[in-house]
């Protein structure tokens, strides 16, 4: 489960605040990063990467309630820089559409970020001791199980909210206190529905990736590779900065 | 996710809200979500909502068609309240009804305005490179929708796609995906060269006019006015 | 002979809603024929081709293949219409030559060998064995088009359709293409449908052209017939091969010569006229 | 005449090793001329335009540029070349027309006075001033390449480099883009580098056509130069217009004619031969 559908007005104003801050420090340390390197190159293959994620999320893949994220993908082609600038843009964009809220990219940044940096140095810590593709199967579904957990965690914490909003219209202590007896098992409930369709998608997730590594491998293998061996690549073309 | 479709319908419409400016249009979305992330009273927030289903009638936006994305927020919003709150019923209905509002307020945003030209106000807050990328991945969107378009006939006329068959399909669109992520790639590398043939300096000032006011702008504003009275007012 | 296809008059809405109209002439293409369809870009080729296939349902009038409607039984012809679409970049998708002209016989789920035959046979017969293992990313334009072409032509269809099966090929690989289409017509008696803009093939390869503009068919002949019309053609937004032109202009000035549709055919005509001398 | 272009027997060596030579002749485009480098796909024609755009950088061998090394002086000869390159989707960046033709002066800085009067000339040049404020996906293929043209012009270069600019195209876009081109060239003096491997394009555009064919530069001349070789044009894989070859042959009869380089050549030529009593 890749980033949070979680609509507008879900969750309290706290958090939401605390999820645009801890986007806003990491794109601007992305960015300055990034500028430091080549800029034009970057920004063409970002673009492309990012219309590639929006691109594959939109294919029905049948009955299945998943759709594919290509997280883990976007982090080995980008680079975690790039790839946290990629996670912004991709939800950005999805908010608009009305998939997850708008207030909430800040958060879905984190997270999809989270598992952008996490997809990338597991995969390059893994290609060490296995083929590329295996790497890259392993790599997803370890990082979609962290991020997931992550999600499950984020949800608890976050789960205050409810009973503020109780409090505020004056609802009966009655009403209250088996809110209070509800939090504890809310979240199990909560666990419950995700964590099935969550499993699916880690699995479809998984093998996706590893396809599409293989392919890329086969086709392009000069494309899989950290950022610094490309901007030598360059070099050799006479391209000119 | 229907992108094309949004995007379709924001270039071709010519309502009163198609006229206004972007600017104008992000300031009522951004003040219709504010209100749904402060307030907590019912009243405003189901009075908003059915004023933003009346502004969409209005637009000419198909609600038959993109109701599902209003429909996905209100499911997502549940699942969330019924996971943490249980069986009483007013919180779960105002946490969908916030969703719902919100997810209305975006779609008569994008649904009456060009994606470039709320690009170009996001200039405003964003950083030259991020609002580059996003006017670049909006190009290159078009551009390999296109290609995916190409590629999911060239699958159904050799019968490699069919609604029952997930593994069928999943090895199928598998080749079709890897096939359309080698052309991204390489899409990318050529935007590259025009980009630096045509000299590329960060900071794309894309976007046209989109600050210049228009009197249709006076819609948008008075709507974020009256949101903002019945909030304040009930 | 059998009708193979048939369309009579068809109106189109995209969702977009534009219209696109094709009537004016019925649509007709019998058994075995070669049939190029000319029109400018934009003109309904496509259109046209895509209710053929199926993938588009028209919101009136009456669409026939192999005595079906192609929508209502997309699957039953599948198996029987071969298709070569215009963007072959984005057609070829197996990761090698032989797994993607395997990838229908796969998809219609024929046992391994079965495959493998078929594989083998149409890759021979458009001799591309050789590429077999190749990745099809690298080839050349000509040689994609092969690839698709035996990706077509796998399942030994009765009706072959190609958009634009030409755009963007050398001569050589023009020709190549040529020969091949031909020769599955001669050999299997493959009945071939094009799409086309480039007035110039129709005495290479076509038995019957229709001539579309602007959403109406606006002429149906053999190729001489066709180039009787230049003023139809020239007013479709197509020009005139400058052979046919030039012996027009002879006729109307009175020299006794037929427009030719071979090189051969002109030689022989103004040869005995000029010198008469020469055999 | 200056010369704006100096190829001499180039070598270069892509990352994956492949290697393309182009000797031969020397490449000398001059001020002011339309050159055609004519070639069938494959043949080196888009690694040559690649190194005078001073996209690759040549292992041996010498490019000049307007007098400058293209690799060395890049950012001076970005302002002076325009370029449209074969895949016209991918070079169109921005959002509308407008803006897209404005990249390139907005990016040199220009203020939005001079962008908003050099955007306004080029697209009423070009005719498609109705187009400003369209979105590229929703084009048609010959109003993109109208696009592109118009950024390559945008900056008036003094040389203009295409590749494959006709590919694609029906027989009216293409007409368009070649008056178009004709136009610059005459009214501002812009030199034109044309890749292409249509051999009916020479008599309607070229001053000078280089043939190319398997990494060497193997002719060059005036249309009717290159016309009267159809041996080496066969040989690299080039079909000579039917036109071309019909006078040929006559002539290799003894009939007493020239090569043709339009109808109105052959014809004017061909009537008298025929019915000496007609004008």
């Amino acid at each position: 489960m890749s980033h949070l559908h979680i609509p507008d007005g879900v969750i309290p104003p706290i958090w939401l605040a605390l999820g645009f801050s801890g986007t806003a420090g990491l794109l601007a340390l992305a960015i300055v990063r990034t500028r430091r390197e080549e800029i034009t190159s970057s920004l063409s293959r970002l673009s492309v990467i990012c219309a590639f994620m929006l691109l594959a999320m939109s294919i029905p893949l049948g009955f299945l309630p998943v759709h594919l994220n290509l997280t883990v993908l976007a982090g080995i082609l980008l680079g975690p820089w790039l790839g946290i600038i990629a996670s912004f843009i991709v939800n950005l964009i999805l908010a608009l559409v009305g998939h997850g809220g708008i207030t909430v990219v800040g958060l879905n940044t984190l997270v999809v970020g989270s598992e952008v940096v996490l997809g990338y140095y597991l995969f390059r810590a893994l290609r060490q001791h296995m083929r590329p593709t295996a790497a890259a199967a392993l790599a997803t579904a370890l990082t979609l199980l962290v991020s997931m957990t992550l999600m499950i965690g984020l949800v608890g914490l976050t789960q205050i909210e409810p009973s503020l909003l109780l409090h505020d219209h004056g609802f009966s202590h009655e009403e209250e206190h088996e809110m209070e007896a509800l939090q504890e098992i809310s979240l199990v409930r909560f666990t419950q529905i995700i964590l099935p369709i969550s499993l699916v998608g880690i699995i479809l997730e998984s093998a996706v990736t590893s396809l599409l590594i293989s392919y890329l491998l086969k086709v392009k293998p000069d494309l899989i590779s950290t950022p610094k061996d490309e901007g030598q690549i360059e070099d050799e073309q006479g391209l000119p900065r | 996710m229907h992108l094309a479709d949004i995007d379709y319908l924001a270039f071709r419409g010519d309502s009163f809200w198609h006229k206004a400016s972007a600017l104008s249009k992000l300031i009522f979305a951004a003040v219709v979500i504010s209100v749904v992330v402060v307030t907590r009273k019912p009243l405003p927030l189901v009075l908003t909502l059915s004023f933003l289903l009346a502004l969409l009638f209005m637009a000419g936006v198909p609600l038959i068609k993109f109701g599902h994305l209003l429909f996905f927020p209100a499911l997502f919003g549940s699942v969330f309240a019924f996971s943490r709150i249980g069986g009483s019923w007013l919180p779960v209905t105002l946490v969908i009804v916030k969703s719902l509002t919100a997810a209305s307020a975006l779609l008569l945003l994008i649904a009456t305005t060009g994606a470039p030209a709320i690009f170009a106000c996001l200039r405003l807050i964003f950083p030259p490179l991020i609002v580059d990328a996003l006017f670049i991945t909006y190009r290159s969107f078009f551009i390999l929708l296109d290609e995916l378009t190409n590629l999911f006939t060239a699958l159904k006329v050799k019968g490699g796609y069919s609604a029952a068959n997930l593994v069928l399909n999943l090895r199928n669109i598998a080749g079709a995906l890897g096939l359309l992520l080698v052309r991204s790639l390489e899409t990318g590398e050529r935007m590259y060269k025009v980009l630096v043939l045509r000299g590329y300096q960060e900071g794309l000032r894309f976007g046209g006019r989109w600050y210049q006011p228009t009197r249709y702008d006076l819609g948008p504003l008075l709507a974020c006015f009256l949101v903002l009275a019945w909030v304040v007012i009930l | 002979m059998t009708k193979v296809v048939k369309v009579k008059c068809l109106r189109h809405v995209y969702p977009d809603k534009t219209e696109v109209k094709l009537c004016g002439l019925d649509f007709v293409v019998r058994a075995k024929e070669k049939v190029l369809i000319l029109g400018p870009n934009g003109s309904g080729k496509t259109t046209l081709l895509n209710h053929i296939i199926g993938l588009l349902k028209p919101v009136e009038g009456e669409v026939r293949v192999l005595g079906v409607d192609p929508v209502k039984e997309f699957n039953f012809l599948r198996r029987r219409v071969g298709i070569v679409l215009q963007n072959v970049e984005e057609q070829i998708i197996g990761p090698t030559v032989w797994d993607d002209v395997a990838l229908a016989p796969r998809n219609f789920g024929l046992n391994p060998r079965e495959v493998q035959e078929m594989v083998e046979t149409v890759l021979k017969e458009i001799n591309i064995w050789h590429l077999k293992d190749k990745i099809p990313h690298y080839l050349s334009g000509g040689e994609k088009k092969k690839v698709a072409l035996a990706g077509a032509m796998v399942m030994r269809p009765e009706l072959l359709i190609l958009d634009e099966p030409f755009d963007g090929l050398d001569p050589r690989s023009k020709k190549e293409i040529l020969e091949l289409l031909r020769k599955f017509n001669r050999e299997f008696g493959t009945t071939i449908i094009m799409a086309n803009h480039d007035v110039n093939l129709v005495p290479l390869i076509a038995d019957k052209v229709y001539v579309i503009s602007e959403g109406s068919i606006r002429l149906y002949g053999t190729p001489r017939e066709i180039f009787s019309r230049l003023d139809v053609l020239r007013q479709a937004g197509l020009e005139p091969p400058l052979l046919v032109e030039l012996f027009y202009e002879l006729a109307q000035k009175g020299v006794a010569v037929d427009i030719p549709l071979t090189l051969e055919e002109a030689r022989r005509q103004l040869l005995p006229l000029l010198c008469p001398g020469s055999p």
